[in-house]
């Protein structure tokens, strides 16, 4: 794993995708490789163009929270191989 | 102790009042919040909700709402809380959502029950889609929720 | 449509949820508040209360707590709201008082079952006897109880 | 009726005492003949001397609180024949 860590190696990331994030996206689940050490926030701007063309709006950084591995994360933290990367629009459970 | 459980089932409100009332013997003030599924968009208008989905992030929701407890309980003092909140789908005027504190004053019990709920509501991985006559829609974090959340926080935190 | 009760009997807070819940179709929130005889004069307290004594003014208590809730719409309007205060031998741990509040919003009902509340304790002609290892005394009202009630006047009221 | 409003006719009072007061009074319920057109606060500064000496304490006109005819009332209200006071000390309930 500590390979993973190294910049320029291959990391392949799954991203997750909620409620209209997961509309825009087209899918909940979407697994791409990226290099690792690559930052949340370069990730989100390389799947933007991805994603249908509705999700521009919802995938802003102000707007979208961000976990890694099912915790709370900044948007300049770094992603590592088998990492999972969730895009969580704005909550409204209760 | 506290108890909190994401499931799909209806809860019984009664029965977790008793079993909250056993944990927490020697309290003096039991506060319970249920949040149920309001069959209209807004009060009085004619256009009805049908059903909501509720979705969460399976692994995170658990240990977000634990953590939401041990905060409020950490800022008002209570001997034992329980929180249940469903997920999947639920139609107009079943129930969403269960909080219940017992503390031994009542100022504890209602700033801690007030304060889970507008956590639940703003940092808690949970997504409501409303679906009715005008057709489904995801429900955006309200102005009023993030409101009400802000006023937990200490000026320091402000930034 | 509101319910007061002022009762020797106990109450059942599940049946009364369910009996709110029936009268108040539509509502998003139902918040509930029960008070309990606490087992100690103070918590961690060595001494213990073995029983209260709730005195009241038969004639006067069920006008005053009908008019303390239509008060509380008037500020908070909500759907409906039960009060039931018992009266009479109460012993630790039993419960006391039942205010159930079901609103469209959540705010509503939390803050008039607290205004209630405020108001029971300081408005409504009631008189608690604490029985127990200090014998027996009428509790006088509790200044933390005037300044929770004291929250609720507007400025131009104080005089 | 019209007759026991007129002051100086004879009006019997009910008075009732409460919590401490009806232990400081050692009574619940006294019935007492004054004046039609005393007013309450009067009959409780004639009160006082009748009802236990710890009562004097705790019967003052900025603690106890007062009702008449079971509507609460100002204490320079004026008493009629077959009134009945309430003597309220702090209330408790709750």
């Amino acid at each position: 794993m500590a390979a993973s860590l190294v910049p320029g190696c291959a990391a392949m990331i799954k991203a997750r995708f909620f409620a209209q994030l997961a509309e825009d996206a087209g899918c909940d689940t979407l697994e791409l490789e990226f290099k690792a050490g690559v930052t949340a926030r370069k990730l989100l701007d390389e799947l933007e163009p991805r994603i249908a063309a509705p999700g521009i709006d919802t995938l802003r950084h102000d707007v979208v929270l961000l976990s890694i591995n099912q915790v709370m994360a900044e948007w300049d933290a770094e992603l590592s191989d088998g990492d999972e990367v969730g895009f969580l629009p704005p909550f409204s459970g209760g | 102790m506290n108890v909190i459980r994401i499931q799909t089932d209806d809860f019984d409100v009664g029965a977790e009042y008793d079993a909250l009332r056993q944990r927490a013997l020697g309290a003096g003030a039991i506060v319970q919040f249920v949040g149920l599924v309001r069959d209209r968009y807004q009060a009085g208008d004619a256009e009805k909700i049908d059903y909501i989905e509720l979705q969460h992030y399976d692994g995170m929701t658990q240990r977000l709402c634990e953590e939401i407890v041990d905060d409020a309980q950490q800022r008002f003092p209570f001997v034992a809380a329980t929180v249940v909140h469903r997920v999947g789908r639920l139609s107009a005027d079943q129930q969403i959502v269960l909080v219940t504190v017992a503390s031994q004053h009542r100022g504890n019990a209602f700033n801690a029950a007030q304060f889970i709920m507008d956590y639940l509501k703003t940092r808690a991985t949970l997504w409501k889609k409303e679906v009715g006559s005008r057709g489904e829609q995801w429900v955006g974090m309200k102005q009023s929720d993030r409101a009400a959340a802000a006023r937990w926080v200490e000026p320091e935190q402000i930034n």
